[in-house]
């Protein structure tokens, strides 16, 4: 697999337009990266390998929840009277990702705790009005 | 890691008006800069002084101005072409970059002197505007897509120190209420005022309008109001710095050859510069401090043979108050989850024993991100020259240090004062 | 203008694919240069022994990509945080400007090993994106708003020097000849083919359509045809360079430590930069040579204590054909006007006297502009240690020199290598 | 004047859009500037005052023909087959500004020659479709 289809941020995002998150894992010190890399993080061997994340869980490790936000978030509706929360997940196999919470109260931050279960949900976006361009992106729902 | 093969010293400062300047483009913001540290250098200064030529730092004038290679543009208004002339990016650390650089240079045996700036015009854009050109110096991809901003990304930050240490946001407050206490005292700054006048004004306001008055009884109050709203829970409005059109200037040369242009040269005791990846979650848990800071401190400390106790005045990178409190403890001010209690005691103030942000910080001074940096040192500058007016620090503080951090933390660097 | 306090010598260097890479992002193509450097380094080297991070050219990724904050981003995919990492930027001299400055830290004494990168990823944006991008290298309010392009300010340069010199379109030609011709032999360039390949290639492609043929009897003459636009006149689509994705990455160490990465060190003799307004119109009616180039040059032969006469193989900055003549008399490999002789009489080819772009140049190779300073460097390097196949200049040069400018010509970096 | 309209690239976009050309002349070397500077670029005095070139006339020092021109441009109706030029025109005090060259035939760029002389002839856009926003900047045509 790896010489068909290299670590590479560019197949990772493929992945992901998929609903796959995926990582790596260093076949010499057993580290995960997420997003993938070809080089570890930790030992800095290119003896990396593609690494299915899709069906993790993890906790909360950090968050906000969002009132001015992004353009993008804008247009999707998002104000100062109703924010998006988005914050860090720690899997439960080590790696850490950035995502948009889903299914949290972000009007009431107070009920959103770090250090709680979330699992994988992502986030599909229309890009266009006809929705034939789709992205999707990391998100989070809790357990 | 070595020494600087040759001594390196701040021979004159300055900077021009923060805010936001509708009647100046970039390359009049420049000029107004130049020419006020020109005005700096005890025994003057020509451009034919200059041999080092510029080191400018900007974060993004391709995206707030369309503008790029900006090196050289500048260079060429106030006469240092057809010498040298680099432009440095690390976000809001582009003009600490540039300072840094600029030192090892001169260290370097190549250039007795050298032009450090730093600029930025933000305000050509609307605030959506700003919003996305910021978003380029998160990751865009793995960040800014699923939401963060740059309050969000500290916001991050500020939850994650709620949660470990049990800071809260009257900490962040009495950061805010101090740094604009400064400012009050600057008269380059954006919002010269302190909060309370800033609350005062409010009323006075609301009073003409007819409305009902708040009963705010102190700025916590006023703070803890709808008047101040959440931009990025746990994160206010008054938790952010500004949006900022400016720009500063710092002329550096060889220690050998400092007295030519004054008699009291500040010597660059130690520099250090650090990095991160720039994403949060790329940092091995790390959301209470920032590792680059952490970092480039050590290099400076170690360098100037010093310990964060020798500190007499600093100037730290509030982006957002709870930066100012991470900074205070990767510096060695406090320790982890203790700066907030130093902030409380009044040590942090102009009168406390480590005065932080005397010009009134990011936060009150204003934050033209790239301007950011050299910024800092004029500050400093001032301070240990003993020119600082209404915000003087007493005693005649000899050593400070400046701390400009750029994003979220991908990049920091810490510089260490003192005067000869 | 001093000496270097400290000797610094190229240890080992590397390169992405240069060309439409579109199933690789900005972080792959770093890695894929990162990794063919460190294949490059004889003894092999480790993050670890680079104490001096990362020097990073790019001119815009912000507008290209939406990206910046490059410096710590790049530094942590290859495991150089939490150490400096810093990026440059003077448009197209990005790289160059990088390499200069990774140059001067490490013979200030503060590192002993740096790696230096060059990237860029053009091709994400349509061209009319990618010329909206490259506007900011120009002065965007008194050029653009103008309608001034980047291949319009050198067609500028080239009506000048066709006027001044008599200067013709068939010299500019023969310079895309003499590039493509090299460039065929270069496994990375974009575009590796001969103009005579690329016109036979067109031409079964119409005989295969059923089309009428065109007669061409040479690649003048396909040169002269309507296959050969007018982009700005009186420059064609083949006096200009092209669009690219790449990258490159050189890693620097003080010559007193280069022996235990490899026993071919090849040090920097001489390094010179030199900058000018960015405007065309504010040169002082200088035109036909670049102030920066000679600035920068002088520099880097004073340093070296060398002459034109003495370099046996040039990297120059063939963004456009026009620019790769005025650099060869701006380096003094030619005088004013006489560059054209030298190519017409086949000197600049690999077999010539003074072989100038061997790899292909920007022309055939491509121009992924934050990259370029620093694949040039690749070349130079390949080409002294004597490892560049069939591209290889003969007699085993010992002494090469890279070009490198930015915008149309506000700044520029000249290094001088030497094989030791 | 120099206190209340002080020397700056925003005054000089401001006199632009009244169809002003204006330089600086330095009090101290005689040195003219285009566009105006608040600090001589000759002799570095900060002594220089506003002086209007609007009138003068020039000769051309070199110039193009755009036929892959800027977005702006393109959306104007410039193309391969309908080129615009621009150059540079040093005026007869010294000054030298780039600006769109109109009344020139850009089709045949032989009939363009350097040398010849050109008189300053603003160019003015509609920003917006209602023609409200106008922008105007350096043209020359010829004399
Ligand atoms: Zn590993
Ligand atoms: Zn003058």
């Amino acid at each position: 697999m790896s010489t068909i289809h290299p670590i590479t941020q560019h197949n990772y995002l493929q992945y992901l337009n998929e609903k796959k998150l995926m990582g790596s894992k260093c076949k010499d010190c057993g580290n995960v990266d997420l997003p993938a890399r070809a080089i570890c993080s930790k030992c800095l061997s290119i003896n990396t390998a593609w690494e299915d994340m899709t069906n993790e869980e993890g906790t909360l490790s950090t968050f906000s929840c969002v009132h001015v936000g992004t353009t993008r978030f804008v247009k999707r509706g998002y104000n100062m009277k109703n924010p998006y929360a988005f914050g860090v997940v720690t899997l439960d196999n080590g790696a850490a990702i950035t995502g948009l919470l889903v299914g949290v109260d972000a009007r009431n931050p107070e009920s959103i705790n770090i250090g709680s279960k979330f699992k994988v949900n992502f986030v599909e976006t229309e890009l266009d009005e006809e929705g034939t361009m789709k992205q999707v992106d990391v998100g989070f729902s809790p357990v | 890691m070595g020494k600087l093969a040759r001594e390196v010293s701040v021979i004159g400062a300055g900077i021009s008006k923060f805010g936001a300047i509708n009647d100046k483009l970039l390359p009049d913001l420049w000029v107004e800069a130049y020419l006020d540290a020109v005005d700096h250098v005890d025994n003057g200064i020509e451009a034919k002084d200059i041999d080092g030529g510029l080191y400018l730092g900007n974060f993004t004038a391709d995206l707030f101005n369309g503008q790029g290679h900006l090196g050289p543009m500048m260079a060429g208004l106030v006469g240092l072409t057809p010498k040298g002339a680099t432009r440095f990016e690390g976000a809001c650390a582009s003009s600490g970059l540039a300072f840094r650089h600029a030192v090892i240079a001169i260290a370097s045996g190549l250039y007795d002197v050298a032009c450090v700036g730093g600029i930025e015009k933000m305000t050509s854009l609307p605030t959506a505007g700003v919003t996305e050109a910021l978003a380029a110096a998160s990751d865009a991809i793995y960040e800014a897509r699923v939401g963060a901003t740059f309050p969000g990304l500290y916001a991050n930050i500020a939850s994650a120190h709620f949660k470990k240490h049990g800071t809260t946001k009257e900490d962040l407050f009495r950061v805010a209420i101090k740094n604009h206490e400064n400012g009050s005292l600057n008269e380059k700054a954006q919002m010269p005022y302190s909060i309370s006048e800033i609350m005062n004004k409010k009323m006075s306001k609301i009073k003409k309008r007819g409305g009902e008055v708040p009963d705010w009884k102190d700025e916590f109050e006023f703070l803890n109001s709808r008047s101040n709203p959440v931009i990025a829970y746990p994160l206010r409005l008054f938790d952010c710095s500004l949006i900022t059109d400016g720009a500063a200037v710092v002329f550096l040369a060889a220690s050998d050859v400092a007295r030519k242009f004054t008699d009291t040269p500040i010597k660059i005791a130690g520099t250090g510069q650090g990095s991160a990846n720039i994403s949060l979650h790329d940092r091995d848990g790390m959301y209470t401090s920032f590792i680059a800071a952490k970092t480039a401190a050590k290099e400076a400390y170690a360098m100037a043979d010093m310990e964060p106790d020798d500190i007499q005045v600093a100037e730290v990178h509030d982006c957002f108050t709870i930066a100012e409190l991470v900074a205070m403890e990767d510096l060695g001010f406090a320790e982890p989850g203790k700066a907030a209690e130093l902030v409380e005691q009044g040590e942090t103030r102009i009168t406390g024993s480590i005065p932080i942000n005397t010009d009134g910080g990011l936060k009150s001074k204003g934050h033209p991100v790239g301007a950011t940096g050299t910024g800092q040192v004029v500050e400093i500058f001032k301070q240990l020259r003993g020119i600082a007016k209404d915000r003087q620090v007493g005693g005649g503080p000899e050593i400070g240090l400046t701390h400009n951090l750029g994003g979220s933390g991908g990049t920091c660097v810490v510089n260490v004062f003192q005067r000869e």
